[in-house]
């Protein structure tokens, strides 16, 4: 009988490498806390100048072929860069845009090209995908005309005011389907921004009625890319958890060294140490499930490997983001209570990280399913 | 003096027809629900008008003094009437510096010149109390104060800064622990105990912006601040016996608060009955077993809580470690609560990631904030951590 | 709507307060730790004197009816008695003959006075359940034969080795039924002792073929009977639980305040100090639910509310213990991991408490069952 | 010397034939699971056996020279050996302190004298090596070693006692550290190394019974213990640095360690195969979701620190706490695996009550003897609480 750990691989390429060292040398130089203070405040939460940087480094098309103006890497070589900007808390509608192209790659042919070349230019574009609040459902409610025309609206699109380009899930008569509709579809007051617990993040609900998609996806593949979009989002919002995670301990760190309180370091009080050294093991273990699931994501319809590996990098990186941000905030004791400290940043990014494309307890009873039966 | 059951419960019918009539409905904005988190004018106003009704009412400091502006009654009145505050969901009382600490204070300890001065007006809510006790830099370390008061003439001139001071930029009082002697040989021996005025010159609040996003808090910088000398409490000196006897009333250890209506308690009813309609996996949460079970275990420890509370009243079966409930339950309850609360924030699938002024959150994001806005407790007062030395220490005798 | 909290009341009786002290002094003085690590050396795991001597101060009967000769005062006076014993590690037949009792009162009519007659006396009774290792299953394997007859065998009796008289759970044309049978009905090596991980108990698998009972106990009575007597089990097995916990708490506080490492009593480390902050909370915790659950059971029929309490605090006070035990040989460094350290004795009453009647899983969902639909 | 492939293969088939052929059935009494298990005299002969037939056949020491009973070859035979030890779960080779610990370091600082008088005799098994380092009341505080050595003509006089002294009681040599000098003025220049006789009058060793109920640690007991003064090692005041390099062997930091099987790992898929024949509610165990959900949890940790030990391959992605990972895998590890072993024993139902002597236990009582041993190593080489100290000041900096 196979073993139950199955597939452990852990590979990380060059290309990696470079991307990491390069998004962090320029994530550190860019997007500095009082910059990201900055853009908290702002209406679109990054700055347009920012973006087309990112766009110029090629981070928009990392995972997209050649034959579009892409990298050719592949996702697995896009973590590094989520991770990186996890650790900057920057947002920006890179994950929106990475997962966009993922699923019009995925379910699209080659008639998506042109779609794809846009993207890969830096071109926003999103996925309008739920119906509602539970990440569990099916998500086919809105209805796409056999004309193209849209009647419904979708909760929590990332980047919404923002995107060129939406990849709406729905379906055509009564199949999965998904629509390219552009954003100058859209009617007045089509979209309504969101108030997010994540400060960093801009989400919108969108109503999609009366828009016509200029291509609508349907057939076979709809399916297996909807379940390689939730299954690489999840990806990726664990990279990003990750990275956040580290820069956390490192900000509690900084505490622990510098604070006293009856006079001694507080960082030499075993109340406090040792649920930091467990907050790092839990940045270890994300770090290696992010590279693990990595190493498994290829560019084919994700095997039962790599959706073990991808879930479980969810599973532990999104609990641990948000175990993080909470000890943050108890353990800067009356300065955590504030807006201005960091730990505010962070516990809201905890509960961003839990939730998104599932939390633990939703990816823990498919991997009981997958490992135990 | 006994009250009848009867006179107690014809009370108890009289107040609930009051409350039927007077509790304010839903102003359409976001209440606090603790008097922790008064951060808007528009919250102040419709507070202190609440409590100005209550007390017009005769339903406020029942049990002080009449001369003072209370009832003159028998404390199990005002039991009574904090009791129907809560059942009817009232809006909180939210003057509880004044209310709580101060008023019982100097009726145990104050000249009547000082009861006649400020009692009545913490009543009726014209004049708003704040506290002076911690400063940045030594958080729940008070003996370490160091804000300074050097007497001058009819004045001391204050010097300083004071952190965490809730009401702090809408108080007209403070009860401020300042260092008179610096020189002392036992550092608590130089502290002093005012009833400072705020509306002088000198007296600067800067609100605080809180994790949840709101205000509620202030840091108060003293520049050469100059009160009346008449404002010392007892003599120079005896600041830290003071200070520990307020603390006593703050941690409910003694009584005489003109009210215990000051936060809204959040309870286990308001979790389970508030998810239930919330969706997982395309049926009802409560169907998912790992949403059970956590369930289950937070009720579980509700129940304990409330069976603890219970207990602390049989002696017998708390004879082994007879300070244990007591000295226990800040850390516990506290704890419990920001579990709770987060289960609340965690278990509302992608809604979670809304806050509060997203028309599509779940009750205004209620969980959300509650959850947030519980690091004050679990940090206030003696964070969790040293709460659980005192438990170690003062219940098990553990080694410091 | 009623509270999810539902019944909350704690009564303690004058009588219960009696019961405790008395019980506290009793086993303070006649079963100190030496004394029990003789008995579990011993064959049955106590003293027949000692039995004789509780016994005597009628701990036998005390949930038994006046009319039987017992105290009258029902299960939950049972309840310190029991506490106090877990205190002192010490077995012996109580929990079993008291269970026994119980299950003859509930599911037996009059014509049972008899029995219960000599069971309050002091003749050690023990229940027969277990077909099997699963506390969930439908425990009815064994045949009653219309004749009384049995067939069949159960597992982990208790104090199966000194009981006279069997209360035996099985089925007699189809329905529940109980037989009760006299210890002369065994043959010989009808009784496999088990070698048992709490060093105090004593069980044993039992073969009843072709004993035959004096009486069978049938009819509606039977379900709701054994319904109580899983209950009871489980709350009395949590009162046993409750008072090793609290025992094996002292243990580690005066190893605390008196065990040096590094210069220092290892005491003032917080990496011990608040683990066992979190044991004594879960003392406390296990008591209040032990008590309440004793407010609650009747004579009668065990009400809703009943149910819940006695399955909280057999949920409570195992895992506690089971905690405490497990932390109380950590604690305790190299010479925790000894035999002749008395948190070998914790660890392994620890592993006990949890599973008889059932562990915390068990009845979490059903109290999920109970406190959620 | 780089072995080529094509070798390396053939010998790895060699060696499993070999395998398949001597290793030992199940001799019908437990045996232990790792070397500090060793408890009866039954357990000790098989495996001293055992080791000489491996020895004989040239499995052992392979890296060792051939002078010395060794074979001589690269160490990645040995490498492949032990892989195909575990593979075909043979039974420990035992005597782990001569050949994990006394032999690579004598390999590395022995004299050659002391080369040809131990080190075949330790891979044949004809003679077996304990450790006295730990003392009682010390812990692990070796520094505070308590032993006394005083030099008598040709001979030290010994007295002092050591503790968790693994195999003490069948031991022929102990490597002894020993305090020589104890006015020097750092405590530890006062400490020596010696590779002390253990069949001379005035040792006595009394085993200890563990909270499993087995034997395999003992009390020695020095007393006018008189023994060669050339088993000093190096000179008098050495002995400390000599100590800390054989805690590298132990803690697999250098080489040389003439095999690693010297103990039976349990991993997670004994775990999960295990308990599939239980049930739980008449259904398998493993439909139950709080059952599923727990064992999800235990296998996520178990891939999360196989996923480690494969990323400390990988600098690229170690580069932030570079120390991390190997420093924090005892604690982890350790931790994991008691919380896994106990669950093996809870999950049984009633079964769980039952120990290694019942006829009915499953598997002899394995899971419940697992969860127990396991705080060997929870607790020896330094407790999980003292572990959590050290990742916390040498991996992330913080204050001691």
């Amino acid at each position: 009988m196979a073993s139950v750990l199955g597939n452990v691989s852990l590979k990380f390429s060059e290309e990696q490498g470079m991307l990491m060292d390069v998004a962090r040398g320029f994530l550190k130089d860019k997007a500095p806390t009082d910059k990201i203070r900055e853009f908290l405040e702002s209406e679109r939460g990054y700055e347009p100048a920012l973006w087309q940087e990112m766009v110029d480094l090629g981070w928009a098309g990392i995972a997209l072929p050649d034959s579009v103006g892409g990298a050719g890497l592949g996702i697995g070589a896009v973590v590094p860069v989520i991770e990186a900007m996890g650790h900057a808390l920057l947002g920006t509608p890179l994950i929106d845009t990475t997962l966009a192209g993922q699923l019009i790659l995925r379910a699209g042919g080659s008639e998506q090209e042109a779609q794809l070349e846009e993207v890969a230019a830096g071109r926003v574009a999103t996925v309008a995908y739920l119906d509602g609040a539970d990440w569990g459902a099916d998500n086919g409610a809105l209805n796409i005309g056999a004309d193209g025309t849209l009647d419904g609206h979708k909760c929590l699109v990332g980047s919404a005011g923002e995107a060129q380009l939406f990849v709406v899930v729905g379906q055509q008569a009564g199949e999965p389907a998904i629509a390219l509709v552009d954003a100058s579809q859209l009617g007045a007051g089509a979209i309504t921004p969101n108030t997010l617990i994540d400060l960093t993040k801009r989400t919108a609900r969108v109503d999609f009625s009366g828009a016509v998609a200029h291509s609508v996806l349907s057939g076979d593949r709809v399916s297996a890319a909807l379940r390689d979009y939730r299954l690489l989002g999840a990806l990726l919002t664990a990279a990003e958890a990750a990275g956040s995670t580290a820069r956390c301990l490192e900000v509690i760190i900084d505490y622990l060294k510098t604070r006293k309180q009856f006079g001694k370091l507080i960082g030499s009080y075993q109340a406090l140490k040792h649920p930091t050294v467990d907050i790092y093991c839990g940045v270890e273990d994300a770090r290696s499930f992010c590279y693990h699931a990595a190493s498994l994501v290829e560019t084919t319809a994700l095997s039962q490997d790599a959706e073990i590996a991808c879930r479980m990098a969810k599973a532990y990186a999104g609990e641990g983001m948000a175990q993080a941000g909470d000890r943050a905030v108890q353990f800067h004791g009356g300065i955590g209570f504030t807006w201005d400290c960091d730990s505010t940043l962070f516990i809201r990014r905890g509960q961003w990280s839990r939730q998104v494309f599932g939390d633990a307890i939703h990816h823990r009873k498919r991997l009981a399913t997958l490992l135990l039966e | 003096m006994a009250e009848s059951k009867e006179a107690l419960k014809k009370f108890k019918t009289d107040v609930a027809a009051w409350m039927k009539e007077n509790v304010p409905a839903d102003p359409g904005f976001l209440l606090p629900l603790s008097f922790l988190e008064v951060g808007t004018e528009q919250q102040l106003d419709f507070l202190r008008a609440w409590q100005h009704k209550l007390w017009s009412a005769g339903f406020l400091g029942m049990h002080w003094p009449s001369e003072y502006g209370g009832q003159g009654a028998d404390p199990a009145y005002q039991g009574i009437v904090d009791r129907e505050l809560g059942r009817f969901n009232a809006p909180i009382i939210f003057n509880t510096i004044g209310l709580g600490w101060t008023g019982p204070l100097l009726l145990e300890m104050g000249t009547d010149a000082e009861k006649a001065k400020y009692l009545k007006h913490i009543l009726s809510a014209d004049e708003i109390w704040c506290q002076g006790f911690s400063e940045p830099d030594h958080g729940s370390d008070l003996g370490a104060v160091q804000t300074r008061a050097v007497r001058d003439g009819d004045e001391y001139v204050i010097n300083g800064s004071k952190i965490w001071t809730t009401l702090g930029n809408y108080a007209d009082h403070m009860i401020l622990l300042a260092r008179t002697d610096p020189t002392a040989q036992r550092k608590y021996d130089g502290l002093s105990f005012f009833l400072s005025p705020m509306k002088v010159p000198g007296v600067d609040a800067v609100p605080i912006r809180k994790v949840t996003g709101e205000y509620g808090f202030n840091q108060v910088f003293f520049t050469d601040t100059r009160i009346p000398a008449e404002t010392l409490m007892l003599g120079e000196g005896q600041g830290w016996g003071v200070a520990m006897k307020t603390l006593e009333y703050e941690r409910g250890v003694s009584a005489g608060q003109a009210t215990g209506h000051w936060m809204v308690s959040i309870e286990i009813d308001d979790l389970i009955d508030d998810l239930r309609g919330f969706e997982r996996d395309g049926a009802p949460l409560f169907e998912d077993p790992a949403v059970r079970d956590q369930a289950v275990g937070l009720i579980m420890e509700a129940k304990a809580l409330s069976l603890s509370a219970r207990r602390m009243g049989l002696p017998a079966l708390t004879s082994d470690f007879p300070m244990g409930l007591p000295l226990s339950s800040k850390y516990r309850g506290t704890e419990w609560a920001r579990r709770m609360k987060l289960f609340g924030a965690a278990m509302q699938g992608a809604r979670s990631a809304l806050y509060i002024e997203d028309d599509d959150a779940h009750r205004g994001g209620f969980w959300q904030r509650a959850y947030f806005s519980n690091f004050g407790a679990t940090i206030g007062g003696g964070t969790s951590q040293v709460q659980a030395n005192i438990i170690a220490e003062h219940v098990l005798g553990l080694p410091k």
